[in-house]
């Protein structure tokens, strides 16, 4: 990970805020105690009148966000992804989808490098429980410039999307033109043995892991599906019919999240051998980074690992 | 202020015809709340009927006062003060809690600007007031006004005080909650289960005016809101604490939980209707459209 | 579904109460202003003084669930699932799961069948939101007999528990001697072409729907996993890996629940055609219960639809 | 109720070292917060070598006192207060937020009877300590008391009045909830971002016994626990207001949210420490045990 962008994650997603507030006059910030860990305190300076502070009271927060959109702003609620997917969700699911408002949510810190605060601040669920209601779209980017893309895009979405921001500066891979769809994905290396199917920062995990592989002798297709909800069947159908297997990875619990919902669309269609890669189900320890990524089994050796074990159980 | 003589006819003709609706809605969508609907017939009347600016033939008009009914279950006296009021046709409410009708639970897709948010889960309503308006201060409007209706059990959710806490920060003046302190929830008394009180201690403490009233008095729900809105301007939102009867109108349901949800069947509805008729003065009538003998298989009650 | 027990699930609920009380002195139960819906009241006028009531505040009865069996009690903090699963949430997962504390919640008012309260009521992610908690169990019973054989397994298994209990007359599978094992399926029906996989009340429905196949000549093994978490990864793959093919249903979302579980296990070791039974991704309208089953194509004539389509992909 | 010179003097030094250790823990750790730590220094010290009875020996003694530590961030000063206590080896600290060590937010599994619950969410803390104080009830157990240490950020959360209003219905008196009004939240002054007053009448209102003291003052804290412990058992909870001052002790920390969530580098450790000796009229006294040209690959700060 030493070639990783110097701009870490949160500071892309302040600027992308003061990108989309100087385009939307209608597009307000609302926060919860927490600006300056998640960037949002360059908004605020820039446009004090349009950011909110509601205080260490997330339910309030987002119900509040809720009216807003009624009156027509697009707000931007924003905590921890833990606190928006954990203590808010009732509000999110009633208030906001069941009555389809444009709210824009922003989850921080998601997945396992996340300072080290530990189990409750390290989200791990939170793409299963978003994914889990209606009219919801969910998205987690490779990059600061897939974060970019995915920001404009969720401007343009009317109704409730769901973001992810790392607390990580990931390594680019892509351009400042590059441009985000919901329910498409991008095949980033091509390849005949596995699919490796990537969601967030994890898909650069997979980019390392397909040079692991490459040197081992074997060709790995590299795909990233930024879009999780709604998902590229078409994308994973194409690349998996021609591997034979594929590895999922994500910065996440594997229970519930993109892995699952990169299954339904294989086993739909094409059921092949597949494993998926990310949090095994266990609650995430204070620890460094990169200490938790290899504990976790989370490392492009892991991916590289898991591949090779799908590789075999297609060829018996 | 008091209301006029016609006014308060007019009004208290209105609250019952909501009693009236509410219990052909539940018995035909066979699934709803009574008590909490009975409980705030008055107030409703009031705000529909008198002190609300709406324009139903331009339901989402900018102007309009916004009302957020955070007891979602009351929907029955809400759908039927709408449907009084002009925003559908009536025999609307007979398709209460029917695939594509009215939903159990107020839905801001079934009543466009009449229906102002989604609902369902309690305690949740007080902060989507809250963002409306705020709302309504960033776009510069000075005359709306958001009502929000709470029910007394719901004020044991936490969020109703993060919300109360925010928009006493906010100097939410435009806001004007309303409580319907029926003195019951669901499964018993209030001061049983989780005591509230001293009700009005607590929203002074969390910077709120706070008025009470007896909620099936029409000039006092008149007035209270009157001087919500006109007089306490101080930058506090306002509170109003209506003391109210669940199940106010029908002996049996009154104060009495068994009636907090529950679909009578079609007899039943009958007396009840006869009973409210005599209650409020007028005519004995009975419900017409009900075909007592039909028996869809569904569920009665609905605990 | 004329031949249903005339008993509700939920009276079941009540039994099992009893008879756990009656066993377990450290026993208690928490309610938030539902016990007579959820027929908890039973229990109440047996055992007043082990009844608490939180009022309607989900949170503080999860918390104070917590606490309560920090001190060595045994808490069944009780609400409808959606509350449990969506308003609580934070609670569940930091001060209950991530403490590891013996907890029992059970889920009531699950999917479908729910009066005609509409989405906010109908729980259909609740399993998904569960299942991505580490460290606790979930269950979801077929009948009445299968509950109580889940109450009595949840007091032997230290730790966090939550099981659903529909508001429902299910048909019963089993006998009043009926065992429940965590992590054990159980096949009731042997079969050749597909294998229909059911959890909940939805096994029920499997079963009449293997019926309907028979008459179209076509041969299920129908399975019951009442254990969603963990699974019975060794069941799955024994039953799936002889018919080739196989259909998930349950009473909940499509999304991350029994039927993910499922396909993890299936796709580790043997992919197949699969299809899952469910709410597809939509909030649940008021309306009466057989219509909604319909309206969401989840009536037994569904699964045997979408059993013919496996069926027909694996032939191809 | 006063402190004899010798129990002053011990529980002074006792708060000192508490900072210390915090910050030693936070360096070490790389990540962990002082101003939350330092307000409550005096708070802990009282509570674990005066007014609480615990047996580090045995830690789950069945009538010891309980503590939960709600603003769970706070876990450098309570896990100082432990290892002072003699719950573990000192030794232990160096491995804050360590895989396997001692966890960035309390744990219950990192010091079984010293850690009561699990924490991290604020805002939990409270309906823990109410299910703990309600089971010491069932058990017949007069003795014990259970304490809660709040955040007055913590405040803003609805899941505290949750519990607020759940302990004054239950009447427990035999728990006692020490708010750490330390006026500033993660990222500015409490009255900025979302404002609590009037905090008493709150509590008030709220049904509580409320007490309001100087909590960097040892012996207003203690006369507010006793009395709390030992005179004000009427049926009600209590509440002990604790005007602090975050980061107390260190200059530049002090009500300055930059230093809320902050880890120092070595070299400003070492200045804080000495900085701390000299405030608290010790002999200067900066870091040994650090190698400062240390230089892990991990996060400074913790924002
Ligand atoms: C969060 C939540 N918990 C529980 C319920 C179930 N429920 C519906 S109505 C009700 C009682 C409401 O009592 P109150 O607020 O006093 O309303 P009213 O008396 O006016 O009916 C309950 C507990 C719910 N809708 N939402
Ligand atoms: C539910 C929740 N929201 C947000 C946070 C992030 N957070 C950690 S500490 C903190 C500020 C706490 O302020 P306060 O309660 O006043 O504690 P203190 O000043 O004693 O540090 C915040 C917002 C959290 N831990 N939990
Ligand atoms: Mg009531
Ligand atoms: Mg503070």
């Amino acid at each position: 990970m030493e070639e990783n962008s110097s701009i870490e994650m949160r500071d892309a997603f302040a600027e992308a805020l003061l990108e989309i507030g100087g385009n939307y006059e209608n597009m307000i910030f609302l926060d919860a105690d927490l600006h300056t860990s998640t960037k949002a305190s360059m908004f605020k300076k820039r446009y004090p009148e349009r950011f909110y502070q509601f205080g260490i009271a997330e339910q309030n927060m987002f119900g509040a966000a809720a009216g807003l959109a009624i009156e027509g702003f697009i707000p931007f609620p924003s905590t921890f992804a833990v606190f928006a997917s954990r203590r808010a969700l009732d509000q999110i699911s009633i208030s906001i989808c069941y009555a389809n408002l444009n709210v824009k949510i922003p989850g921080s810190y998601v997945g396992v490098p996340t300072s080290r605060a530990g189990a409750s601040h390290n989200s791990i669920e939170d793409i299963a429980i978003m994914r889990s209601m209606p009219n919801i779209k969910i998205a987690d980017p490779a990059s600061n410039n897939d974060l970019k893309a995915i920001m404009r895009a969720a401007m343009e979405t009317p109704g409730p999307v769901y973001f992810r921001v790392a607390r990580y500066a990931a390594k680019e891979l892509f351009g400042s033109d590059h441009k985000f769809t919901w329910g498409k994905g991008k095949v980033l290396k091509e390849g005949l043995d596995v699919t490796l199917l990537g969601t967030g920062i994890m898909t650069a995990f997979c980019l390392e892991a397909s040079e692991l592989l490459a040197r081992d002798g074997f060709s790995a297709e590299v795909v990233h599906l930024g879009s999780i909800k709604p998902v590229d069947r078409q994308c994973i159908i194409d690349s998996v019919s021609k591997t034979g297997c594929a590895i999922t990875a994500e910065n996440a619990s594997v229970i519930g999240g993109f892995g699952d919902a990169v299954l339904e669309a294989v086993s739909d269609e094409c059921p092949v051998y597949l494993k998926k890669i990310g949090v095994r189900d266990r609650f995430i320890e204070s620890g460094g980074m990169d200490e938790l990524f290899t504990l976790h089994q989370m490392q492009p050796v892991d991916i590289a690992n898991a591949a090779i074990a799908v590789i075999n159980s297609k060829k018996k | 202020m008091e209301l006029n003589d016609k006014d308060f006819e007019r009004l208290e003709e209105i609250a019952y015809k909501i009693r009236r609706l509410s219990i052909e809605m539940i018995t035909y969508g066979k699934w709803g709340h009574i008590g909490g609907s009975f409980s705030m017939a008055e107030i409703l009347s009031v705000l529909y009927f008198k002190e609300m600016k709406v324009f139903p033939d331009d339901p989402l008009h900018e102007s309009r006062d916004r009302l957020i009914l955070s007891k979602a279950h009351g929907s029955p006296a809400l759908y039927a003060a709408l449907a009084l009021r002009g925003y559908y046709d009536k025999e609307e409410i007979y398709r209460y809690c029917e695939i594509n009708g009215l939903e159990g639970h107020t839905h801001i897709a079934c009543v466009p600007g009449g229906i102002e948010a989604s609902g369902g889960p309690l305690g949740m309503g007080l902060s989507v007031s809250a963002g409306i308006a705020l709302g309504l201060r960033r776009k510069e409007n000075p005359r709306s006004r958001v009502y929000c209706i709470l029910g007394d059990g719901e004020t044991n959710e936490g969020n109703v005080w993060e919300a109360a806490m925010s928009a006493s920060h906010y100097h939410l003046d435009n806001l004007i909650c309303i409580v319907d302190y029926n003195k019951a929830m669901a499964k018993g008394l209030i001061w049983e289960l989780m005591g509230i009180e001293p009700f009005y201690d607590k929203w002074k403490a969390f910077g709120w005016n706070v008025q009470e009233v007896d909620g099936h008095n029409l000039n006092e729900v008149y007035g209270a809101l009157y001087k919500a809105r006109w007089v306490l301007a101080n930058g506090k939102p306002n509170v109003v604490i209506a003391h109210t009867v669940k199940g106010k109108g029908v002996e049996r349901a009154e104060f009495n939980y068994k009636w907090h949800t529950h679909a009578p069947d079609p007899v039943t509805a009958d007396a009840m209707l006869r009973e409210l008729s005599i209650t409020y003065g007028r005519e004995p009538l009975g419900y017409s459209k009900l075909n007592i003998k039909e028996n869809k298989h569904t569920f009665y009650g609905g605990e």
